[in-house]
């Protein structure tokens, strides 16, 4: 019995043993709700005759900001449709799924959307990564991914190297908004002596790569090149102080708004002179940011692919039922969640039973709160022209004058 | 047992020790003859923990401090354990969590053989290597009869107070040392068990042949095991020799009790 | 030059915010030997409620006063909870259990606030001066007064008040501060108190100059106070201005002269080789050790 | 009883074995990512149960393993075997050379220190070429043929599995012979170790090392199967959540960073609804296990001082 007992007090047996039992309970545990949820799931769309949509991205954590934006333009879209009698009278239900912005959960959440046999469709999630462990794991069924918030340029090279026709992209893309910015600074503004304070994670390197070339093909030059980092650094100064030093005179923002707020509400601080124009792109612009910034924010331009104040009467109606839903305005996330879902259905009522889902969402063309619809061959949008818009006494207001000669100085390059 | 093979001659050599502006020890020499018992007495604060402390390496010292010629020096204290030292503390130190076996095993550290890869693959000479010392320790625990070997799985810290000096002892005799430190090992026994433990040390010396240095309060203890003695007071050595004549000597009496 | 002066005032003014985290943080640790890790968080968690109060429209100095009793409180419930009873254990129980506390603080906030980041009103002065070139705020002037008035408070807090006697005779030797009948449990109640308190002032400060108030300024909070005690000297009230000053100093100037997207990089390089020549940190004295 | 044990043991590993036969890719996926966190919190549990070295920053070192392969794989045609290798290696240098250069930092500082380093890992792939900077490296896929060809889920569950039940067994080998006494020694009693000649700095290098070995294994597998490596996968909440496996499950206790790894990964899985407040939770369980049992469920780390 004591076997060699140098370890008399665990011994590795007993070891072995506890572990398996606690092994075979998690098996169990893990089968026998496993086997509830799909039990649950599927008695759902039985009883009600819904069409389940698989809804995923960061709902907890820091960057759940973006998540929950697009989940609830998501709701938003899923209530009015369901308000106005479904899809074939049947109604949509949406699950929703938090990977946290871990691409290992993001990983995890997508084998779990393709166990469940119940859903038609998938959207999400809100950052690049997450999509780029998602998209194979969707691969292995097809079931059709409308990605909405991820602007990684690496997501166009994986869909067409695979040829994941499942999958098309919402989002413009890094590569499209950093050219924007680069040329508003110097073909329509004149500010030649270029600084850029940018997120150190995969957007705002994304732009920065994307807007560098242009600006050196322009005749500009990159004066100060300062990074931070995303939902951590608050203070700001060093940075802002840098690039003060530099002499640049026009400051473009890569990042959230978040994050770009506050950089903004500590210009004067570090020195920076009220003469140097600030350029945000996408993502700072956003209501928040001028609550953020404060006064400073006054007079900075903005390059949005989607604004609030954009006219149209879709827009129009968007935002009021957002505001008096969720009592703000709509963020871009917001607005991409809320296309995804009407991307879907109208792909749907489309087509009737004809042909592949994915292929009639590919082929899809309506108009959004955020502009045309439409799909490119890698299932990216294509692009809708940017528009420029200037905080004005804490509102942001597109800028009609500065948005048409964009325009025309993106065409003549 | 043939004194003249055995190592274990310890010669200490003027050392001093500072705490801060204190003077714990002040130019001590000591020596430790091979295979003897000597006697360290002296009241309470007079340096004595400080001395064993200093000889393992545990307190910096100045002076020489010398194992069989080989001056111990700067070497760090589990270097001097390699080099063949072992002690055991006044506040008993064992390792709580561990089995009575457990404990006695890990002083065996030193000796053992067999490296990492050997003993995590439990090669067939680590096995035979583990077996051997195990022996060896139910052989030391057997000197103190019944109170050990029964108990051996059991933890450390379900034992009695008597029972966990026994271990310590027996940890320290496993590491077969030259010289081996016991810092009060009487202190908080009883008359009974006190004289059952003097009885003991020498029984595992005779197992364990290795020079003691056995720090004590008791008188009776020392003169029944010891063949010289030193005494300290307020870091001085004041006096040595042979324990009787020693405890007639007028400093001593003073030192003890205070005689003006 | 212009630029270099002004990384250091602004490099200043943050450090000073620091310091006013790391001396609470300080207090603890230097009186019973446990790192605080719930420190950041009760100072993120109290200035959610001045900031609550204020969205309430509880006009500012009141909700100021709230978040401090509020502060005071959690602080002291924290301590009840989780630290009294392992007073007596081994070293890492306690830090571990503030972990936990931290943890379970962060998630409240996440609950109850969101995890979006919040701008902060406040009625801090807003304005600010040019002298050759460089700039400094008035809030910057507000914050290094704050802060220079309460090392002073401390000060005189802990050398020269009954308070701080007992205090030091409880760092000294816990159980015999025990036997000569001081209340030690009362005692380290307060020091987490007044810690709470100052993390609170450390907060609304952060959180005006800043102009935000998130979840995750906790661990950060946490981190930077640390580096700060550390860089200071553990334990020393002095040490803790002084090492946040550093701290601010060595971020702002890493940031503008090596690299932005290594200032975490450098600001703890700079804490281990500080730990690794001076285990006590710069100015440490050897406290005593509780091995 | 002995018999009871082994039904056990040989149920569960039938039960074990056929799960990639009978169950969901979802299950699947979760049983994966299960294994794959049983080698970090093993080498956690073997750094700070056994050893007592409060460290939290072990997502670093499961990093330095992913971002072994990601680069490698990129550059050169080369099997899983080799990966998984240099991947181990890799991590495992890392892991020494932090413990020794941080050797002579007091025990609860080295936490912050180890957090630290945690943050300096993020810095250095977010601002490196090498590492693909904040997006990461993609399309890290393994050669289709040869031996461990992991090209399928199934695959991916037996090599997950594989590593774990090694890691167990390397944990179990070390912690039964008598250098795992030595670490424990080292842990309660540190001068007495010394005054027994156990020597503090290379065992905990070696323990570092090992534990270290152990993420670079995992890392490479996690590599293979998200096809990517990216910093998001190794931060500090990362960290944490290692940390609190090895806590919830038990200082010291090998079943417990297993039972740990499964409690903490696959029980929010299937608690979705609970999980806004699944960080308090962690919390309050910390709070509960310290106070309480500071040697966790299934502890073997009897005492505190």
């Amino acid at each position: 019995m004591q076997r060699s007992a140098f370890w008399s007090s665990q011994s590795a047996f007993r070891t072995l043993g506890r572990l398996s039992l606690v092994g075979l309970v998690a098996v169990g545990g893990t089968a026998g709700s496993a086997h509830a949820g799909n039990q649950s799931a599927a008695n759902g769309a039985q009883r009600a005759g819904t069409i389940e949509i698989a809804s995923f991205g960061a709902l907890t954590g820091p960057d759940a900001v973006y998540g929950v934006s697009s989940l609830n333009g998501q709701r938003l879209a899923v209530d009015e449709i369901n308000a106005s009698g479904g899809i074939d009278g049947r109604k949509l239900a949406l699950v929703q799924y938090d990977d946290l912005c871990e691409p290992t959960q993001a990983a995890i959440v997508a084998s779990k959307i393709i166990s469940n046999k119940s859903f038609t469709a998938a959207i999400g999630p809100v950052c690049s990564a997450d999509a780029l462990a998602a998209l194979p794991i969707f691969a292995r069924t097809g079931v059709p991914l409308i990605m909405a918030g991820d602007s990684a340029p690496q997501i166009t090279t994986m869909v067409k190297e695979h040829a994941y026709t499942f999958a098309t992209r919402l989002s413009p893309q890094d590569s499209q908004n950093g050219p924007e910015l680069a040329t508003l600074a110097i073909s329509v503004l004149h500010k030649t002596k270029i600084a850029i304070l940018y997120s150190e994670d995969d957007y705002g390197q994304g732009v920065l790569a994307a807007a560098k070339p242009v600006i050196s093909k322009l005749g500009g030059s990159v004066a100060a090149q300062e990074s931070y980092t995303p939902s951590t650094t608050k203070d700001f100064t060093p940075q802002l102080t840098k690039i003060a030093g530099s002499g640049a005179d026009v400051l473009l923002l890569l990042g959230y708004y978040s994050d770009t707020g506050i950089a903004v509400s500590q210009l004067a601080r570090a020195g920076v002179s009220p003469n140097v124009t600030l350029i945000g792109s996408d993502s700072t612009a956003q209501q928040p940011f001028v609550t953020l910034a404060g006064a400073a924010a006054n007079g900075v331009y903005l390059v949005p692919f989607y604004s609030p104040n954009n006219p149209s009467a879709v827009n129009r109606q968007f935002v009021t039922a957002y505001e008096k839903a969720y009592g703000s305005a709509p963020t871009g996330n917001a607005v991409m969640g809320y296309q995804a879902v009407y991307t879907l259905a109208n792909a749907m009522r489309a087509g009737g039973s004809s042909g592949d889902l994915a292929e009639r969402i590919r082929a899809i063309d309506f108009e959004g709160p955020a502009g045309t619809v439409d799909f490119d061959a890698n299932g990216d949008l294509k692009g809708n022209p940017a528009t420029v818009l200037r905080v004005s006494n804490g509102k942001l207001v597109a800028d009609q004058k500065l948005t048409i000669a964009l325009e025309k100085a993106l065409k003549s390059d | 047992m043939a004194t003249e093979t055995l190592g274990g001659r310890l010669v200490v050599q003027n050392i001093c020790v500072n705490y801060g502006a204190f003077r714990a020890l002040d130019g001590v020499s000591i020596e430790v003859a091979p295979g003897s018992i000597t006697g360290v007495i002296g009241p309470n604060g007079s340096g004595k923990t400080t001395l064993i402390n200093a000889i393992t390496g545990i307190q910096a010292a100045s002076g020489t401090i010398r194992l069989d010629g080989q001056v111990l020096g700067r070497r760090s204290v589990p270097r001097r354990a390699e080099l063949g030292l072992a002690r055991t503390f006044q506040a008993i130190r064992l390792f709580q969590s561990m089995s009575i076996l457990d404990n006695i095993m890990l002083g065996a550290h030193r000796l053992m053989r067999a490296g990492l890869f050997e003993s995590v693959l439990r090669t067939p000479r680590s096995r035979r290597e583990i077996a051997r010392r195990r022996a060896r320790a139910e052989v030391l625990m057997s000197v103190f009869g019944p109170r050990l070997l029964p108990r051996m799985h059991q933890l450390a810290v379900n034992l009695s107070y008597a029972n966990r000096r026994r271990v310590e002892i027996c940890r320290a005799f496993m590491a077969e040392p030259l010289l081996l430190l016991l810092d009060e090992p009487m202190a908080g026994m009883n008359p009974f068990e006190t004289q059952e433990l003097s009885e003991q040390l020498p029984e595992l010396q005779k197992l364990v042949p290795t020079s003691i240095l056995l720090v004590e309060h008791k008188m009776d203890v020392i003169n029944a095991l010891c063949s010289h003695v030193y005494v300290l007071d307020h870091g001085v050595c004041i006096i040595e020799g042979d324990p009787r004549t020693v405890q007639s000597d007028p400093a001593v009496v003073e030192a003890y009790l205070g005689v003006e | 030059m212009i630029t270099f002066v002004q990384q250091v005032i602004n490099g200043a003014a943050a450090g000073s915010v620091y310091a006013l985290l790391a001396v609470g943080y300080n207090m603890v640790y230097g009186l019973l030997g446990f790192i605080n890790f719930a420190h950041g968080d009760l100072y993120m968690f109290s200035t959610f409620i001045v900031l609550a109060m204020v969205t309430l429209h509880v006009p500012f100095w009141g909700a100021v006063a709230v978040g401090m009793v509020a502060a005071c409180f959690l602080g002291m419930s924290v301590e009840r909870i989780a630290y009294r009873p392992l007073r007596t254990a081994n070293r890492i129980a306690p830090t571990v259990s503030a972990v936990g506390v931290a943890l379970v603080l962060e998630n409240a906030a996440q609950v109850i606030w969101g995890p979006a980041t919040r701008p902060f009103p406040t009625p801090l002065p807003q304005g600010l001066f040019r002298v050759d070139g460089v700039v400094i705020t008035a809030m910057q002037i507000v914050i290094l007064l704050t802060a220079a008035a309460i090392a002073v408070a401390l000060r005189v807090g802990v050398y020269h008040t009954s308070w701080g006697r007992k205090l030091r005779a409880i760092r000294d030797d816990l159980p015999t501060a025990e036997l000569v009948g001081i209340s030690v449990n009362r005692l380290v109640s307060s020091v987490y108190a007044v810690g709470a308190a100052l993390g609170l002032i450390s907060g609304v400060l952060f959180a005006a100059y800043y102009n935000s108030v998130y979840v995750t300024m906790g661990l950060t909070g946490t981190l930077n106070a640390f580096t700060a005690a550390v860089l200071g000297g553990i334990g020393s009230i002095g040490g803790s201005f002084a090492g946040g000053l550093a701290l601010g100093l060595l971020q702002s100037l890493g940031a503008g002269y090596i690299s932005s997207g290594y200032q975490n990089t450098i600001t703890f390089v700079v804490l281990i080789v500080v730990l690794l020549l001076r285990p006590n940190g710069m100015f440490g004295k050897l406290t005593a050790a509780r091995a | 009883m002995i018999i009871a044990g082994w039904v056990v043991m040989i149920v569960g590993a039938v039960v074990v074995l056929l799960l990639p036969q009978v169950s969901s890719p979802y299950v699947l996926f979760v049983a994966t990512e299960v294994l794959l966190y049983v080698p970090l919190a093993i080498g956690q549990n073997l750094i700070t149960g056994n050893t007592g070295v409060l460290s939290m920053g072990h997502a670093a070192l499961y990093g330095v393993g992913a971002y072994t392969t990601g680069v490698l794989v990129s550059h050169i045609a080369i099997g899983v075997p080799l990966t998984l290798l240099a991947s181990a290696g890799a991590a495992a240098l890392v892991g020494l050379g932090v413990s020794l250069t941080t050797q002579r930092i007091r025990g609860d500082y080295l936490f912050i220190v180890t957090i630290g380093l945690n943050f300096i890992f993020l810095d250095v792939v977010n601002n490196s070429t090498w590492s693909g900077a904040a997006t990461g490296l993609f399309a890290i896929a393994p050669p289709a043929g040869g031996l461990l060809a992991v090209t399928t889920p199934a695959r991916f569950f037996y090599l997950s599995l594989g590593v774990a039940a090694l890691c167990v067994l390397i944990s179990l080998a070390i912690l039964r012979s008598r250098f795992g006494r030595a670490m424990e020694a080292v842990r309660d009693d540190p001068l007495v170790a010394a005054t027994m000649g156990l020597k503090e700095v290379p065992i905990k290098a070696g323990i570092f090392g090992v534990a270290g070995a152990m993420a670079g294994l995992s890392g490479c597998v996690l590599a293979y199967f998200l096809g990517s490596v990216g910093p998001q996968d190794f931060n500090s909440n990362i960290s944490l959540l290692i940390f609190e496996m090895v806590i919830i499950g038990g200082l010291g206790s090998v079943s417990g960073s297993v039972l740990g790894a499964i409690v903490l990964i696959a029980v929010p899985e299937f608690l979705r609804s609970v999980q806004e407040y699944s960080l308090g939770i962690g919390g309050v369980l910390i709070v509960v296990m310290m106070v309480l049992r500071p040697e966790g469920v299934l502890g073997s780390w009897r005492t505190a001082r």
